[in-house]
């Protein structure tokens, strides 16, 4: 792994054209933004604000080898491999969730060495997109010394701390070419409010030298202009934005909906006996047959998507 | 996940599956007005349970960036990253920011379940086998590293020969490394091993060697019973101590918390 | 300048109470929390959010020999000086404002050396702070270099990047003994919410040792509640809880209050001819001799409050 | 701040002082779609004024943290880290991430004012006289420093022979240090000093030296008058340009943003 000089971060952003715009698209025109080979991170954590559609929209496309890295991977993982679109995944825990157990697709890829899950702790994830987001090449940390963990990682480093001489750990800037992040609303430049948890997704939208952002909707910049301290990425970051309603599914969007429980169990069960046959078969009937995202929350079914979204709008409940 | 109730059932009353034992003898150990961060499942409950006895001032912290939540009965959360996990909490930062707290000293014990643990403390949640060929590739280490390499640990999981061995396939949490000052020497001078909670019995580290040591046995529980679950040799002092029972209060809360047995099965 | 020891910096965090507990206390009790000769940071910027009311206090309880630092620091650092509360600020700016010239108190006390001012960049007092926050020895940054300002601060180390060869400079964690902040509103536990501008008050919190908030109004830890995802600071690193009205007068507090701007214009007329006895007259007047806060408040002037209040409400409206 | 009213309506019309002529000399090199980081005075009236005519797409960012503001006619904000300067801006950030922005790249011209520069484009906003024993100690550099650090520079001052010296007293925020690739020998390899805007002329520094040139004279203004309030050989060429007068239209704009002159006088 190779850190780009600081001189080739700038002229990527310098080249960027970071004013306030219109930068409204389609999925289709987003997803020709991400080129064959990028390194792609994602935002949200496991299955909550999982860019989904963009994902969905990536798959489709047909697109290829790209270094995927993110918080923490859920059953997109498991599509991203068995889709072909990456062999290669940085993050700190990849399966579709506690309750369902060790995935069988990730184990199936990894195991035969078809694709790579590069581990890292949670906290050395953020703290090198955080380092990505800084403009520095590295952040100084305190955790995965004495570690496997550590052994099997390339890039991080081991020093004597020159104020207190103590062992630190520093770990690599991450400057991911292209972020797709989903959010509950932004306007059309690019301005997003996030509620609920944000995981890494602010850091990881600095760090990016591309920004996608999905929406559950897209507002006007006069309503963003209203609170600009709720603006938690903003549209200078951003080259794409994207209305897509249940833009998660069948992950949960903080608010909105809850994870599709009942979806989430067929897909375990799908990929349970045969994780390579279950995946194909799951990608062909929810990936590549539907006309387009309409299609696609169709045959996830409208009794899952009102109880998922019923069980959402609860959190705000007294 | 198989349940344990049969066999526990015949030497104690009242009945409680293994799950439910490991959750209150680990909501024993935590102290009022600490703040703990807590994996899911066990961890959870037992730090609910901790709060709705001795401990009401606990402060939980989840990895999703949650400090200081309300969990409803009847509504855990499937992960430490979702909205379930998040309501009428304190306060909620980035991941990041939630696991810096480790770093910046401000949680008192880090409390999560092990697939693997060693004489040492350490813990395995990444491979079985060889890592470069493994039998299993298991989903990793999560917060795991950072939370056992930063704050006093407390961990919980089922006592059985194949996931106490005598060296993890592994280090993703640094446990005590290789004993003695290892830990230190390897950068991590803070924290550590504290309990590790069974189904068996509660073990802790001894001062000087960092080894794994049985504290308390649960009733009903044999030394000859804990030895032989335990794939190193395990030292049992002569006057060890047996745990009380789970109470029917205990069994009570955590029996409304996860009324459908999805953790404590 | 020396950086505790990790083990020694999580001591002195470990033996806080960081429990929900009940913190509120009046301006005298809070005082008493600051030690003679303690290092404090000061919340807000320039004259925004100042934690005005705190400052009275310590300066009416006679406190000795602090070390304070801020962002940017205004008229409040010509009073810490003019007490004898502070020989030695840490900051990138001090003077009252742009519009008011430069400090005839500062440079009364600086150019004597009765008092030292001790200036970083600004970035570099943020990341200070942040290192300070997050636990680790020092942050990397890319600015200060090959100037003079670096030539005159203790403890910052330039380094050779060990990713990239190129050269930066480590700036030393701040960790204050004390911080002081004013917040629109918290709990009586110390969870606050800040509107608009944060400065550098989030990681300063995370990176002091012990933390007084001052806050316009105490909510229910109920209302705090409703949006955790608006909590600013968060309660464990609180220590105290202060309800003050128009706890930043003559400074402002966003959306409540604007400064007070005829009231500057006294302060720095009065401390204009003769910095000394302008700054001991005016610290008689506003400061010794009133008997509260309210008193304090009065004797500014109660048509100062009201316009100050019209124009800080504004803000809001479209 | 002495007004330059008379001296300059001698020579052209429509009459303007000093600082107006800086604002709009200064707010024609700001380009649509740049990102300018601006501090208060004639730098915010600039931008401003850039937006209201060439420049709709340019995006103002103040070192309170405050990214893409309306800052409305006759209520100019005292300092960037006031409640004015936020109204209906686009984000609010904290002070340091909204100068790491200038670190990661996001800033193309940083733009502010400055007390004392050199040959090579350096800063002194720190002390007059000797650092150690300082005739005038000065408010110091604010974000200055990490400004000039990071981000291409745009300078408006007024043109003093007591302002343009040899060699400042102290670097508050670096130039081109001591000309040549001294600034990146010293750790600083993007920004640097792109044009000097003066009540005179416009001035850039040569590509090789660093030094500094003038690139354009204002109306009225000759090259004898521009050598003669510098401090140190400053090279005007044969062919110097001149800069157009500020238009009635610019000049409008101005005194509807600051009717009461706090900037402009």
């Amino acid at each position: 792994m190779t850190i780009p000089s600081y001189l080739e971060l700038r002229r990527k952003t310098r080249e960027r054209d970071r004013s306030l715009r219109d930068k409204v698209m389609s999925l289709e025109e987003a997803a020709a933004l991400v080129a064959d080979g990028d390194s792609l991170a994602i935002g949200g954590c496991t299955a909550s604000r999982t860019p989904m559609a963009m994902i969905w929209a990536l798959i489709r496309a047909g697109r290829r080898d790209l270094e995927v890295s993110r918080s923490i991977v859920s059953t997109e993982g498991d599509l991203l491999y068995a889709s072909g679109v990456s062999r290669h995944i940085i993050t700190s825990w990849f399966s579709q969730g506690i309750v369902w157990g060790v995935s069988k697709v990730m184990r199936a890829y990894t195991e035969t060495r078809r694709a790579r899950f590069e581990e890292w702790s949670h906290m050395a994830m953020g703290l090198r997109y955080r380092a990505g987001a800084m403009g520095v090449p590295f952040m100084p940390m305190r955790s995965m010394l004495g570690s496997g963990v550590l052994d099997r990682t390339e890039g991080a480093k081991a020093m004597e701390c020159p104020f207190t001489g103590e062992t630190l750990l520093l770990v690599p800037a991450l400057n991911p070419e292209v972020a797709i992040i989903h959010v509950q609303r932004c306007d059309a430049y690019g301005n997003a409010q996030i509620d609920g948890l944000t995981f890494m997704d602010i850091d990881m939208a600095m760090a990016a030298n591309k920004v996608i952002l999905t929406t559950e909707r897209i507002v006007s910049n006069e309503q963003i202009r209203r609170h600009p301290d709720q603006t938690k990425i903003g549209f200078f970051t951003v080259d794409a934005v994207v209305e897509v309603p249940f833009g998660s599914a069948p992950h949960e969007c903080y608010g909105l909906y809850e994870p599709f429980y009942s979806h989430m169990d067929l897909y375990a069960q799908m990929t349970s006996k045969d994780p390579d046959m279950g995946a194909q078969a799951y990608l062909d009937r929810f990936y590549h047959e539907p006309k387009n995202w309409a299609d696609y929350l169709g045959r996830i079914g409208m009794a899952e998507l009102l109880d998922a979204q019923r069980r959402g709008s609860g959190i705000y409940d007294d | 996940m198989t349940t344990e109730r049969a066999r526990i059932s015949l030497s104690v009353a009242p009945a409680y599956t293994g799950s439910e034992l490991l959750a209150v003898m680990s909501a024993r150990l935590l102290k009022d007005g600490q703040t703990v961060f807590a994996g899911v499942g066990i961890p959870l409950l037992a730090a609910i349970l901790a709060q709705k006895t001795h401990a009401p001032g606990l402060t939980i912290l989840f990895e999703g960036g949650v400090i200081g939540p309300f969990v409803e009965a009847g509504k855990l959360p499937p992960s430490t990253n979702e909205q379930r996990c998040s309501r009428r909490a304190n306060m909620l930062v980035s991941i990041t920011e939630v696991l810096l707290l480790l770093q910046r000293g401000y949680v008192d014990v880090g409390f999560m379940g092990g697939a693997q643990i060693d004489r040492f403390g350490n813990l395995n949640s990444s491979f079985i086998g060889d890592a470069e060929n493994p039998k299993i590739r298991l989903p990793g280490t999560g917060g795991g590293n950072d939370i056992a390499s930063l704050a006093d640990m407390i961990v919980a999981m089922k006592h059985e020969k194949r996931r106490f061995v005598e060296k993890v396939d592994f280090i993703t949490s640094p446990g005590f490394i290789d004993g003695g000052d290892t830990r230190a020497q390897a950068g991590l001078p803070a924290g550590g091993m504290f309990r590790v909670v069974t189904d068996l019995g509660i073990l802790g580290f001894a001062a000087e060697s960092r080894a794994m040591t049985v504290l308390a046995l649960h009733p009903g529980v044999s030394a000859a019973d804990i030895k032989a679950n335990t794939g190193f040799d395990l030292p049992v002092p002569d006057d060890v101590e047996v745990t009380p029972a789970p109470t029917l209060g205990e069994l009570a809360i955590l029996r409304e918390l996860d009324p459908e047995q999805l953790y404590t099965a």
